[in-house]
């Protein structure tokens, strides 16, 4: 065991885990990583590409090796950093990239084979045999890549998101960000403090320093105290901030659960945190230095070390006695070794690149040395030392690298502001165009001691609550003392992306090839694309170019930061409601009644309507349709028709602006009078159709298609508000006041007349009629419209009538047969009719290929006039006609394509295709409706229906699209 | 008088209720409504004795509430049967207006708090993207829910009535239903 | 992004609809003798600026208004936002 | 240099020392018979075309950033000729059918992946439109399957069937669709152009055109003005600004589209799958990172930036069609700024100014179009002629009324 006294875990408690299947026990408080270092486990993962055996290298959201698999079965959690997960009583972890075990890896002969994969090795190769490419030699690649594996069942656990608002948004909860929120706080701000960590304090908790002479983390809790008390402060445990959008606009992922065995209610709540302003606290993130072999278990940064010392209690030793050893470029790198002195630990030695480095502490100090290789198959045993030449070799089971810190500005440029190099931070600061809103302090501003973050944190919040900043607690200021060593030259292999395994030599090959741009570095070795985008590793791999360039590191640039800081879980991104709640339902008026009736239901847009009302003993869907559509045709049918889009359209100039809106003339219908309208789009295509009834003389109600209602209003409103400001005319849609069934057939006015207390006959209300009644005692509107072809009404009553209207009709109809019947029975009355719909009214038709031409006014000025009449659409020949099969019972499919019969099926010969087709049980045959180039020259003669996607064919007679009745005799009886 | 008898927007014959902790849901089938849009130049008129609410805000006085939908359109909403024919008491009250029924049009879910404030708002933060401050009482908002486009009315502290188009209510009910009960699984 | 809509304050740009150019106010109504040239360019052709940016948004899922939103094309910045039936009528 | 398996393995045992750079940095000349403006893939697959097939010998390419820094570096990989239109379909076949020899012919290894594409059905009118576009693409020589569920679930046993919002009902499926390495692409035709002497000259903006009683005599640039015979401009996200410089007004809009990758996973998702009733496809590349987007932001934008809705809104749809995605994590999201056309179809054409070529208007499908683009436009520069299968992609079909519209939208271009 290698834990040490002191930390911030709860020894009195323990909790019991598993990791490749073997138990173990750690504590709350402790991380995965810091238990398993606890219990002397050193190898925890292998790298991506040449599967090295891999430890723990880092103490937070950087780490990237050491990668495992969380839970398992379909809640299994892929590239879980051990670093980033709370310990918890049962928790289970395998490692990832392996096979067949952890210590054995048989993909490790990647790494004997390493020379030849080299950084875009595989551009190169793999050509030839052409075929071999997805045979053989892709499926080998994406088999070894990846790192975890999904469990591939569906996501049991629930996702939650909320919207939160504030004056203040403070991101990252260390010394700067408590500094931030206590001012801003007590100046009674809104104020939202987020952390990812389990707890606040950040660094603070990392380090051994004092504030006030005190230990740091009674400091820390006695500030969570007053915040905790203060009403308006927030603060978000658990919670990464992992973007920035506009408008100080915040993506943040709280993790609800994921501390847990199993989540109590959400395993993660997605928050979009709108703030006025926002400072970034975030800290920033050690860098390491690339030498040969500084890739073991066993090595990992300085400060991750010291945070481990100190926070968790715990060194990465096999045994007490095991050597620990430093190697850095500056000053911090010393802290480590003061601390680990200060807790009896066996410090080898502080290797410091610095010619004139200090002795800071009671410890060995090699000056201007270099760690120059390492050994040790599983983990760290022994590192070469090389000073003034010379190079010896000590036993050493741990080795702290320490490289400098790079601020973590990511969210700064995550609106692409470039980050500025500074030689005297030898670190990247933030941009100067920062996103709107938002203050960069503390270290992640460059402010690097404890006593500058404080500082900063609280005067930026100041500023910004325009307040006094909060007194602050006397903390250590320890200059920033480095010469920056980017990497120890060398003939092995020195990694500078761990997870992606980048070496120093692939940015070497990089800059021979040419690929010298960072963008191309970064996409020919794939050098920051691993799961930790290259945290530890992009800021030394930029300089490492630089000097192979001969540029400065602000010459050569860098790649800019993109959201997420971390990654996240799309469960959470996609939120609570997949399955049937993915969107919206909605139900007709009559749903009870047609479920009642157990009808199948179809989707349209987001409505369900019934397709058909099956009997007993139908057992073919067909059976049930052609039975509903002759009783249309012989008798009287129902069928809800409340989805089709109703807009209320008042004012003294509703005529007027209705003119506009449709291209046939609408200001001269009569009051009591309905008529179809045609609607273009601007540009001159058909956009939608329906009809317009004149309710009275300064009130029309119009109809749409179903799918296009919303569009349509919009469209009415963007007419209104937009270009003709002036007209008198108020809109508002009423399709889900009013619940509207169609009543059709021969004896649809017999089946009416005994409802509505009106006079229905002919002459008192003819074909196109409509009035403001009343039905059973109810006020309706009524409309004596056709879809069917057939004697028809259309009969409206306040939405939560609707049902009972229909068990009513069909009550006092029994005598006459009357039929529910659903959009099946529908769609075949109106194929047989002709009349279009969303098949045809595609937005590619124009009003000519529907057979409308003639509608589009030219009297008059409506939307899409003008340019319905350019060159193209006047001179395309393509009409919607009719066809019919010379074998009636073969069947056509929409979708089909139209040819001559002798013509070649190809595209140049392509003639039009089936818009919508069905079985008439009225016609005995199989019929369809298509657009056909010379479609009106073409009538009589036959076309191929081509359908060469299933492999079939059919001869068609052309015949005009109306089917029946065209002359509309049945409309007006 | 219709011998018709009405569902609920919800599809049964009594309106639906639920609770959740200190959370009550009720649909509320017995709101009338009809909508207000004043004609070009038109004065505002105060149907009912009532001063036509700002941008944002509604007014209540007895059984009668208005509610801001847009610039010069309002929607008011009157306790009445089913059967009643709001849209022409409200005719009568401002002549000169367009008006139009809407009484089938939305589904009401009134949401109560038996311990004050607190789990209303915890509730309004999972569910619709505005600031407090356009929540508080005396506030209403038309806005989105769940891919729905909603009134949300703050009745008052405790007191909370969400509006949805009602061939949806099913969906509305879902969402809200959904939150209130990972609000009380919290508690 | 937040749309400072003129009545209602900073809402979500979620709850809106884009359009697009706000010359779409600028339809060539010219009754019957329309000038197809104009209806084309007015349909069909755009400034596309990268820069400020005149632009037509719908609150949809709010108030129903018709917005003109002044928005930086390069950096998503909002300049401002008017009814665009005011703008229409030359009143802002 | 021949790059092959030898050449990889011999340079392994020698240290690396012997590769040469992929391409030279060449001082641009004073003229050049053609120049093409973008050094994105549109760009290069021109100059590769031009010096290739079309043996023009004084060619150069002017990319302002570095090469391949336009959509081809940010987009989500997919090849595809599932279109619907006369005017497309047989020009993205074109285009798939140079794509099944590309890696040989430019000796790069871009890694075409004949994965196949599903997009998914939900009702029977959409399976009618899958139909029509099915045998569109058949009788244009692509290939095309109607899958009925059964075969959509034993294809994808993972996908959300029977507990969906919009149950999936079949699918359309084009097997010799799939993706290929973006950039890998990009530099594949950078280096094959280079090798026949084109000039690649990054780090070059241009700034204006120089142009004389109507006629194209050169670019002015941030390295100077360079002459030209003739200028084909190739910069789609950009087409606005560049070709403001020549005073024309286009059809386009330029609007952010985001793209996402997840975290590197064992392999889960064979092929590409688009939902139809959501905005979500997906697809796996072979490092392991699910690679999916949606639709675009919808509102103009040069940022290279979106926005969190759209990013919910895909990560909505991805759950809803594949549940199992939920513990996958979102690695990165990037924007690409794309020319967004009147009827969501391309423009390959002359322009009004004697000798200015334009290539734009690609919407979010110029990807796939790339080997078909850069030969398509090689041609017209080189012949004068548009090519066979760009015959339609015309810049005054707009103004004449002969769109090529496959959604049916209309003339707004965040429709398309």
């Amino acid at each position: 065991m290698t834990r040490i006294s002191g930390g911030l875990i709860d020894r009195s408690r323990t909790l019991s885990f598993t990791f490749e299947g073997k138990r173990y026990e750690g504590h709350p408080g402790d991380t995965l990583a810091s238990a398993l270092m606890a219990n002397g486990v050193r190898l925890v993962g292998r790298s991506f590409k040449y599967h090295r055996p891999r430890g723990i290298f880092a103490a937070g959201s950087e780490e990237p090796n050491a990668l495992v698999t969380l839970r398992s079965g379909a809640r299994a959690e892929p590239n879980t950093r051990a670093t980033t997960i709370e310990l918890y009583d049962g928790l289970e972890a395998v490692s990832q990239n392996r096979w067949p075990s952890l210590a054995f890896d048989a993909l490790g002969v990647n790494d004997l084979a390493s020379p030849f994969f080299a950084a875009g090795f595989y551009y190169k190769t793999f050509m030839w045999p052409k075929a071999f490419w997805e045979k053989l030699y892709e499926p080998l690649i994406r088999r070894a890549a990846g790192l975890g594996a999904l469990g591939g069942e569906p996501d049991p656990d629930a996702y939650d998101k909320g919207f939160l608002h504030c004056d203040l948004l403070i991101i990252g909860g260390g010394a700067t960000g408590l500094a931030a929120a206590l001012t801003a706080g007590r100046a009674g701000a809104s104020v939202i403090l987020a952390d990812e960590d389990m707890r606040l304090g950040g660094r603070l908790l990392m380090e051994s320093h004092a504030l006030n002479d005190a230990p740091a983390v009674d400091w820390v809790q006695g500030i969570e105290a007053e915040l905790e008390s203060l009403p308006n402060v927030r603060i978000l445990r658990r919670t990464t901030i992992f973007g920035s959008f506009d408008h100080g606009i915040f993506g943040a992922l709280e993790r609800v659960g994921d501390h847990l065995l199993r989540p109590e209610t959400v395993r993660q709540t997605l928050w979009r945190i709108t703030a006025k302003r926002s400072i970034l606290a975030a800290g920033a993130t050690e860098r390491h230095i690339p030498f040969a072999s500084n890739d073991r278990p066993g090595i990992l940064l300085g400060g991750a070390l010291r945070a481990y010392v100190n926070r968790w209690g715990v060194t990465p030793q096999a045994k007490d006695s095991d050597r620990i050893a430093i190697f850095t470029d500056n000053d911090d790198g010393h802290r480590t070794a003061i601390d680990l002195v200060a807790k009896g630990i066996p410090v080898l030695a502080v290797i410091d690149a610095r010619e004139d480095a200090q002795r800071l502490g009671e410890y060995q100090l090699y000056k201007g040395a270099t760690v120059t290789g390492t050994q040790g198959r599983l983990g760290l045993s022994s590192i070469d030392i090389t000073q003034n030449g010379l190079t010896r070799t000590l036993e050493c089971a741990v080795l702290g690298v320490s490289g400098g810190w790079n601020p973590n500005l990511h969210l700064a440029s995550h609106h692409r502001g470039r980050p500025v190099w500074s030689q005297a931070h030898s670190a990247f600061l933030p941009p100067e165009d920062l996103p709107q809103g938002m203050a960069v302090a503390g270290a992640a501003a460059g402010h690097g001691s404890t006593h500058a973050a404080l500082r900063s944190g609280a005067q930026i919040a100041a500023q910004l609550s325009e307040c006094k900043p909060a007194e602050l607690p006397l903390a250590e200021d320890a200059p920033h003392r480095q010469t920056p060593l980017w990497h120890v030259p060398g003939k092995t292999r020195a990694w500078v992306d761990f997870q992606n395994d980048v070496t120093v030599k692939d940015i070497a090959l990089a800059h021979r090839e040419n690929m010298r741009p960072v963008e191309h570095l970064k996409r020919w070795t794939t050098l920051g694309m691993a799961t930790d985008q290259g945290k530890t590793a992009n800021v030394t791999a930029l300089a490492v170019m630089a000097e192979l360039t001969g540029k400065t590191i602000a010459q050569t640039g860098t790649t800019i930061f993109r959201p997420p800081y971390t990654p996240v879980a799309l469960g959470a991104l996609g939120g609570g409601d997949s399955g049937v709640h993915f969107r919206p339902t909605r139900l007709t008026p009559t749903h009870p009644f047609a479920v009642q009736r157990g009808a199948p239901f179809v989707e349209v847009g987001q409505w369900l309507r019934a397709q058909y009302f099956p009997l007993k003993g139908e057992t073919h869907w067909r059976e049930s349709v052609d039975r509903e559509v002759l009783a249309v045709r012989s008798g009287v049918g129902l069928c809800d028709v409340t989805t089709l889009g109703k807009i209320d359209v008042q004012g003294t100039d509703a005529g007027d602006f209705l003119n506009r809106i449709y291209c046939n003339a609408m200001a001269s219908l009569k009051v009591g009078k309905v008529r179809y309208g045609l609607m273009l789009r601007e540009d001159g295509f058909a956009y939608d159709d329906g009809t317009c009834a004149r309710l009275g003389e300064q009130h029309y109600v119009v109809t749409t298609t179903t799918a296009n209602a919303g569009l349509v209003y919009r469209q009415m409103e963007f007419a209104r508000q937009c270009l003709w400001p002036d007209l008198d005319v108020q809109l508002i849609s009423t399709t889900d006041a009013w619940a509207q069934i169609a009543v059709a057939g021969p004896k649809s006015r017999e089946l009416l007349s005994r409802v509505v207390e009106a006079d229905l006959s002919n002459e008192a209300f003819p074909f196109m009629a409509c009035a403001e009644t009343r039905v059973c005692g109810l006020r309706a509107r009524l409309f004596r419209i056709s879809f069917s072809g057939e004697l028809a009404y259309e009969i409206a009553v306040p939405t939560r009538y609707g049902n009972a209207l229909m068990a009513r009709l069909m009550e006092v109809g029994a005598d006459l047969g009357v039929t529910p019947y659903g959009t099946e029975a529908l769609g075949v009355l109106r194929i047989e009719k002709g009349h279009a719909t969303g098949a045809e009214l595609n937005g590619q038709a124009s009003a000519q290929m529907l057979g409308m031409g003639r509608m589009v006014s030219t009297k008059k000025d409506s939307i899409g006039a003008v340019m319905s009449r350019r060159e193209g659409l006047m001179a395309d020949t393509r009409r919607l006609v009719g066809l019919m099969p010379q074998d009636p019972q073969a069947r056509i499919l929409a979708g089909g394509h139209l040819f001559a019969p002798e013509a070649e099926r190809k595209t140049e010969t392509d003639l039009g295709w089936v818009t919508s087709a069905c079985w008439s049980p009225h016609l005995n045959s199989y019929i369809a409706l298509g657009f056909l180039t010379d479609g009106e020259a073409r009538l009589g003669e036959t076309v191929i229906v081509a359908n060469p996607l299933e492999g079939d064919e059919a001869p068609c007679k052309i015949v005009s699209p109306h089917f029946i009745d065209p002359e509309g005799g049945r409309l007006r009886d | 008088m219709t011998d018709l008898t009405p569902l609920c927007a919800l599809g049964a014959p009594e309106p639906r209720r639920t609770a959740r902790g200190a959370l009550s849901l009720t649909e509320n089938p017995d709101l009338a409504l009809a909508s207000l849009a004043l004609r070009a130049g038109g004065a505002q008129p105060a149907p009912f004795g009532l001063t036509l609410p700002g941008p944002g805000a509604f007014n209540a006085s007895g059984e009668v509430l208005a509610l801001w939908t847009g610039p010069g359109q309002w929607m008011l909403a009157a306790e009445r049967s089913p059967d009643a024919d709001f849209a022409a008491e409200l005719r009568a009250q401002a002549p000169g207006c367009s008006i139009t029924e809407q009484t089938g049009g939305w589904c009401c879910v009134e949401i109560a708090s038996a311990t004050g404030a607190a789990p209303l708002d915890r509730l309004l933060e999972k569910l619709v993207n505005l600031p407090p401050a356009a929540l508080c009482p005396g506030r209403a908002a038309r806005t989105g829910l769940h891919h729905l486009s909603v009134f949300v009315i703050r009745r008052s502290t405790d007191r909370l009535a969400v509006l949805g188009m009602s061939s949806a209510a099913g969906s509305l009910w879902h969402a809200l239903d959904a939150a209130a009960l990972r609000l009380e699984s919290f508690a | 992004m937040l749309i400072p809509h003129p009545l209602l304050g900073l809402r979500d740009a979620q709850e809106f609809t884009y359009l697009g150019d706000a010359s779409l106010l600028n339809r060539p109504d010219t009754g019957t003798d329309a000038d197809p040239e104009a209806f084309f360019a007015y349909t069909h052709l755009r400034d596309n600026p990268a820069g400020v940016h005149r632009e037509l948004w719908f609150h949809e899922q709010g108030d129903r208004s018709w917005l003109v939103v002044t928005r930086n094309t390069l950096t998503h910045e909002i300049l401002g936002a008017e009814l665009a039936s005011d703008v229409k009528r030359g009143l802002a | 240099m021949q790059f092959n398996g030898f050449r990889v393995i011999w340079e392994g045992l020698t240290g690396h020392k012997g590769w040469k750079p992929l391409w030279r940095d060449p001082e641009p000349q004073p003229e050049y018979d053609i120049i093409i403006v973008g050094g994105g893939g549109h760009g290069l697959a021109t100059a590769y075309y031009l010096a290739n097939t079309f043996n023009e010998l004084k060619v150069a390419v002017l990319e302002k950033g570095w090469l391949g820094s336009g959509n081809i570096g940010r987009n989500t990989t997919i090849i595809r000729s599932n279109y619907l239109l006369p005017g497309n379909e047989p020009f993205y076949e074109f285009s798939m059918k140079l794509w099944e020899g590309l890696e040989q012919e430019f000796n790069f290894n871009a890694m075409v992946s004949q994965r196949g594409i599903l997009n998914l059905c939900h009702s029977d009118g959409q399976r009618d439109a899958f139909r029509r576009r099915g045998n569109a693409m058949r009788l244009a020589g692509a290939d095309a399957e109607l899958l009925d569920q059964d075969a959509v679930r034993a294809m994808y046993p993972a996908l959300n069937i029977d507990n969906a919002r919009f149950p999936i009902k079949g699918g359309l499926l084009q097997r010799r669709a799939g993706t290929a390495r973006h950039d890998g692409v990009a530099w594949g035709y950078a280096r094959g152009a280079d090798r026949k002497g084109v000039d690649l000259i990054q780090n070059c903006e241009v700034t204006g055109f120089r142009i004389d009683a109507g006629r194209i005599k050169g670019v002015e640039t941030s390295r100077g003005y360079i002459g030209a015979k003739k200028v084909g401009v190739a910069v789609a996200g950009s087409s606005g600004r560049v070709m403001a410089h020549a005073g024309m007004r286009l059809p386009i809009e330029s609007h952010v589209l985001q793209a996402f990758v997840s975290e590197g996973l064992k392999p889960v998702i064979d092929g590409v799958i688009t939902f139809g009733a959501g905005h979500f496809y997906v697809s796996q590349s072979d490092k392991g990172g699910l690679v999916f987007g949606g639709d675009i932001d919808g509102y103009n934008s040069y940022a290279q930036r979106g926005n969190l809705p759209v990013i919910e809104d895909v990560a909505e749809g991805g759950m809803a069609i594949l549940p199992m995605l939920g513990r996958a994590r979102l690695l990165r999201a990037w924007g690409g700024v794309m020319d967004m056309s009147m009827d969501g179809s391309p423009i390959i054409d002359k322009t009004h100014i004697d000798g200015l070529y334009l290539n734009a208007g690609w919407c979010y499908g110029g990807f796939k179009a790339t080997p078909a683009s850069g030969y398509a436009f090689a041609h017209l520069l080189s012949t004068g002629r548009p090519h066979e299968t760009a015959t339609q992609m015309r810049l005054d079909r707009f103004a004449r009324g002969y769109p090529i519209d496959e959604k049916g939208a209309g003339a707004q271009p965040n429709l398309h």
